[in-house]
């Protein structure tokens, strides 16, 4: 697709530039470090498996650039940039999918499965769901200590079928807590497509009237819509109107994991789907950005990932002989 | 509260204890704020600390402990409450995904505690009676404790909640009221991880917990038979064992969870590759079958281990 | 309460006399049975705890009715009625809450936790929510075979809340399987009120808002309301419409189990549900029916009750020595 | 197909074959239709059967376990493919709680089979390696089974499928193309409950099952080791562990599970108490350290055993 063919982003107005620009490097970040990781993958560099959110940037970067500094999140598979957004370097995240032992899961976990807890970041489980309730708890937290603070975490409309959603989201709700769910209504779970999962595929509308929680629908797309919805969400929520929720509209631009090609996403869907980075790019041109200045942000952003590269790749393997600690905080028996 | 106390008691003054002593404690579970909870185990909570601490929950086991491990990695040091331990199935994936292997991955530490009344002899039939603690047994990352005391009740309880590992804490209805005891002092605590000889002897060690304690000593009247309370069941505190065993050379395991379950396999592993020289007899377990709990009185009965099955097995061991 | 201040039953005049006949049956026989089992709990001849379905018998008695011969149901705590409505006699329901030797669990379960699932009727597990996929399992199996048969099962507003009636009701509408959902909302999961259980505590909204499926909401203390609305929903299920729901507004009448004296519920609220079986007896007077006949029904099934308690006193325990007996269909090992 | 299989493919023939003979037989799970599944496990089957036996479903383990349960109830004979073994994690209550006691507490039969897929050495991280099977051994009601052959792939997977109990099928993915072997007949079944020795020897036993079976024979090469290929883990085939042990008094239990979970806790439990006066050496245990399983090349390959840690293990045992 042609740059020019692509629409700009919406105007967005309220949206001031410097989170303009912020969600251009937070997408150009993902965008670039996803790519080395599915090249490092395929030069056998990285094991098992890799996870990208290729086009889905806008959701990542929209969400986690609307959190304020205190708040919380558990991002999933698909959201490097809240990551990014939230603190994490891309040698934290490249350390992870290399496996080093000074990355932030020591080597123990791999690829998207990170975080760094004590800033406020959860990390990944594999078990779908399962994160929906733990961020509940801790907006319960804040709510119990008064604090004007916000948990947010993300799924998708595969993990919208599992029991956990249900509960963390009736929890949230008959707490009223100032939880934030941030839904990647992305057409598919794996190979199964959203009507071959639920009946009514307006995930918002079900969020709305199964669990009584304010739920927007955005075109994931467009990384200022995101961005002002889930703002607008985080701010109520802080604000003590209870979970909120934001159901994104998007389409995985790669497969499920490296090894799926996703021949079962139909070539109009895709035409459908427009890529989020090119489409803030008119729109920052719109805003009166020169090709020069957004060329310029695109190189900050290819070096910021070189030499990320660089650092992780640097970054010593972990040490066997450290195979059997961490397991406890405070170990016990022998 | 002063003087004597029971087993339900002197859980509930730990809990109270903790919650004055310390702001991050909160309780949350079903049932358990002005109705007390489905064993009155925390009734009166509710009205000296209110609902912001005694937290009602909707029927969500697998929601409320992942909320749980959501307030402890904001700092809070929950405290869940399962109206029986048999649901711990439910919330299963909550605790050995999230809970047991947060610490491992990241860091984080997860100070959680879940309380979930198990054991039967209440004619609680397949689904109120289980010992489920087998399913966390080995588990990296989660600990387990099993009071078989009054003691042991507030000072496992205190310590678990001051630990920062995520414990779980079967408490045994079949003791709430049967046992009594000293109300322990607040500075009580019971290490996690450290059994206890509750009744020395030469001649055989049973290896026991919860309300197989009791059991064994009732079994062992007039011999001259160690008992080992294991207290807290996993991790193991295999010196304990092992020490015990070199002392009597004779083992009887003794648990109310079925044969093939909770800490048998691992007491006897155990013994059998690091016990070898030291065991004059081949060890003995006496454990319901395998089998789930039955509910007539007349098959719950033949079901559980009894003080004269104990005895029996008991006589065996020592005459071999 | 006087029984002239209760109001009659609705009309329903497309329900035949033989269903109205059945119905007054069949919640007496609940309610009498019930009473028995109370009191042999007072005496101690029942081990255990004591769940009653009292002053919800209109639900367990309409819902139950109203299911076809094939049909196949998993009933909950409440529903006694639904059991003697697919055949169980009132010894097999006291066998089993004696523990009899050849009670429908052999001695092994206890109060409602029996079913005659060669017959159709699953045993009740006490974990909520779990019967809610198994019945749709079940329904599933007859859309596979092309059976017209439905199946069915119950849940309280308290079940609403767990994972299990998520996943359950998800599988039931996306698979689009002749399943039916019968909601006893009555105020209280234990001694917890619906509305600290959920938001809206409409619960027909939320399963429409929330599963797209349909639900009507029906006065539970009316056994002909009950059972023309759960017919309704069972034949469309049928016809091939899909997973239907119903909400049924009741309150249970005892505690929740039989050391609960239910305080919790308010004096006014109880106020608002009269007795059931009164309300169908007025609409039996105004159908026609003479006092001796109705006194005639109340009589028949109080024999009824009468002679299934001697039968299942003179029942045998269960013998100690099958107690290894029964755990596989096909045992191996040793 | 014909003349030389994979395990994933005999996996996958067994499964034709089943669905080919009975039409009560469907299998659902997620993408297992026209993506075929993740491993390719069902790949055509899709094709060859249609939607309406090979069906996908959404994301809830719980949920599909339950209904393939209550499908079974009305008599079909389901067989559930869990992405990964991990997830099991998730339907647990539904296996635990319905599937497992279902039989007992009514004579209803839930002829059921779950396919998980599980284990290492694919560098899969904490929650795509585990091997979960220690929390279904000793649970009345289930069977467990871990073909470590190509013909036991074929053979318990018939078998559990046409068994009227439920079954978890543990393949391990590591497995699925590393084995290569003839293609099983239709009529080959392997019958559950049943050890296999599938090297004789007279030194010592190594007791192991699934992966572990071709690592001890790699280990044992040139040694006279005994190696009894368990197949089905509960209920555990007792008589044959200790027919071996008779035969060779000296015993190495191997598993892939960490090593306070999984099949070894039975095994050295039945060992101590009734092979006691067989064993000429403590018996010894070589399985993972008790955490999960680690994700980076250099501490999974220092987690898994390996031929030259058994091999070394091994040595010792001999040398006792
Ligand atoms: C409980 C559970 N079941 C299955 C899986 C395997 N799995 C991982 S991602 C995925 C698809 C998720 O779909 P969706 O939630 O829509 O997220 P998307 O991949 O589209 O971002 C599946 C089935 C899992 N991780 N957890
Ligand atoms: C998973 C699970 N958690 C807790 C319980 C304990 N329990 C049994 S019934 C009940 C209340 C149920 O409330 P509701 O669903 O509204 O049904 P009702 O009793 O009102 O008929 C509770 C908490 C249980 N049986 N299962
Ligand atoms: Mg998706
Ligand atoms: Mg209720």
């Amino acid at each position: 697709m042609q740059k020019d063919e692509i629409a700009a982003a919406i105007e967005a107005p309220g949206v001031p530039s410097e989170a303009r620009l912020g969600l251009f490097r937070l997408m150009l970040l993902q965008r670039l470090t996803e790519e080395r990781i599915v090249a490092l993958y395929r030069q056998g560099r990285i094991s098992g498996s890799v996870y990208t959110g290729f086009m889905q940037e806008a959701v990542a970067a929209g969400a986690g650039l609307a959190l304020g500094p205190d708040d919380v999140v558990a991002p999933l598979n698909r959201e490097l940039a809240c990551h990014f957004a939230r603190g994490a370097t891309v040698a934290d995240a490249l350390k992870n999918f290399l496996g080093k032992g000074d990355g932030p899961t020591f080597g123990r976990d791999g690829n998207m499965h990170f975080g760094a807890p004590a800033k406020g970041v959860f990390p990944l489980v594999s078990m779908l769901g399962d994160l929906c309730p733990v961020v509940v708890g801790a907006a319960l937290a804040f709510k119990r200590r008064g604090e004007p603070r916000v948990a947010m975490t993300f799924w998708g409309d595969g993990a919208m079928s599992t029991g956990d959603v249900h509960e963390g989201m009736n929890l949230a709700g008959v707490w009223r807590v100032p939880a934030v769910f941030v839904i990647q209504s992305n057409h598919y779970a794996y190979s199964t497509p959203t009507e071959r999962q639920m009946v009514n595929t307006t995930i918002s509308e079900r969020i709305e009237g199964g669990w009584s929680i304010p739920c927007g629908r955005v075109d994931g797309m467009d990384a200022l819509a995101v961005y002002e919805s889930v703002h607008a969400a985080v701010e109520r929520a802080r604000r003590g109107e209870g979970p909120q929720a934001v159901e994104a509209l998007t389409l995985r631009g790669h497969g499920h994991a490296a090894h799926d090609d996703a021949r079962y996403v139909a070539a109009e869907l895709r035409a459908r789907y427009a890529d989020p980075i090119e489409r803030l790019a008119v729109r920052l041109r719109l805003d009166g950005l020169t090709e020069e200045a957004i060329d310029g942000h695109r190189r900050a952003a290819a070096d910021e990932v070189a030499a990320g590269l660089a650092e992780a790749e640097a970054a010593p393997a972990p040490d066997p002989a450290t195979l059997e600690e961490g397991v406890y905080a405070t170990p016990i028996g022998r | 509260m002063s003087g004597e106390v029971t087993y339900l008691e002197a859980i509930r003054a730990a809990l109270a204890d903790a919650l004055r002593e310390d702001d991050r404690v909160f309780l949350l579970g079903e049932d358990i704020g002005h109705f007390g909870g489905a064993f009155g185990v925390t009734k009166g909570l509710f009205e000296e600390f209110g609902e912001e601490r005694i937290m009602d929950t909707p029927i969500a086991e697998e929601g409320f402990v992942g909320a749980a491990i959501g307030a402890a990695w904001m700092g809070e040091r929950p405290v869940v409450e399962l109206q029986f331990a048999d649901f711990i199935s439910c919330p299963f994936d909550a605790i050995v995904t999230v809970a047991a292997k947060t610490h491992w991955r990241s860091g984080q530490r997860i100070p959680l505690v879940i309380r979930a009344p198990f054991g039967g002899g209440v004619r609680g039939g397949p689904f109120h009676s289980q010992c489920p603690e087998g399913w966390f047994i080995g588990q990296p990352g989660l600990k387990v404790v099993c009071p078989g005391s009054v003691e042991d009740a507030y000072g496992l309880l205190r310590s678990a909640i001051e630990d920062d590992d995520p414990v779980i804490y079967f408490e045994h209805k079949a003791l709430y009221r049967r046992l009594k005891g000293k109300l322990p002092d607040p500075e009580q605590r019971t290490p996690l991880g450290r059994a206890r000889v509750v009744r020395s002897g030469s001649d055989a060690t049973i290896v026991t917990y919860s309300a197989g304690v009791g059991l064994a000593i009732e079994a062992a009247a007039g011999l001259d038979i160690e008992v080992l309370d294991l207290r807290t069941v996993w991790p193991l505190d295999a010196d304990a064992v092992l020490e015990s065993i070199a002392r009597t050379s004779k083992l009887m395991m003794l648990q109310e969870a079925t044969r093939a379950t909770g800490v048998a396999g691992q007491v006897l592993s155990l013994v059998s590759r690091e016990g070898f020289e030291l065991l004059d007899a081949p060890p003995v377990l006496v454990a319901p079958p395998d089998t789930p709990v039955p509910f007539a009185p007349e098959l719950e009965d033949a079901y559980q281990p009894s003080a004269a099955t104990v005895r029996q097995s008991l006589e065996h061991l020592l005459a071999y």
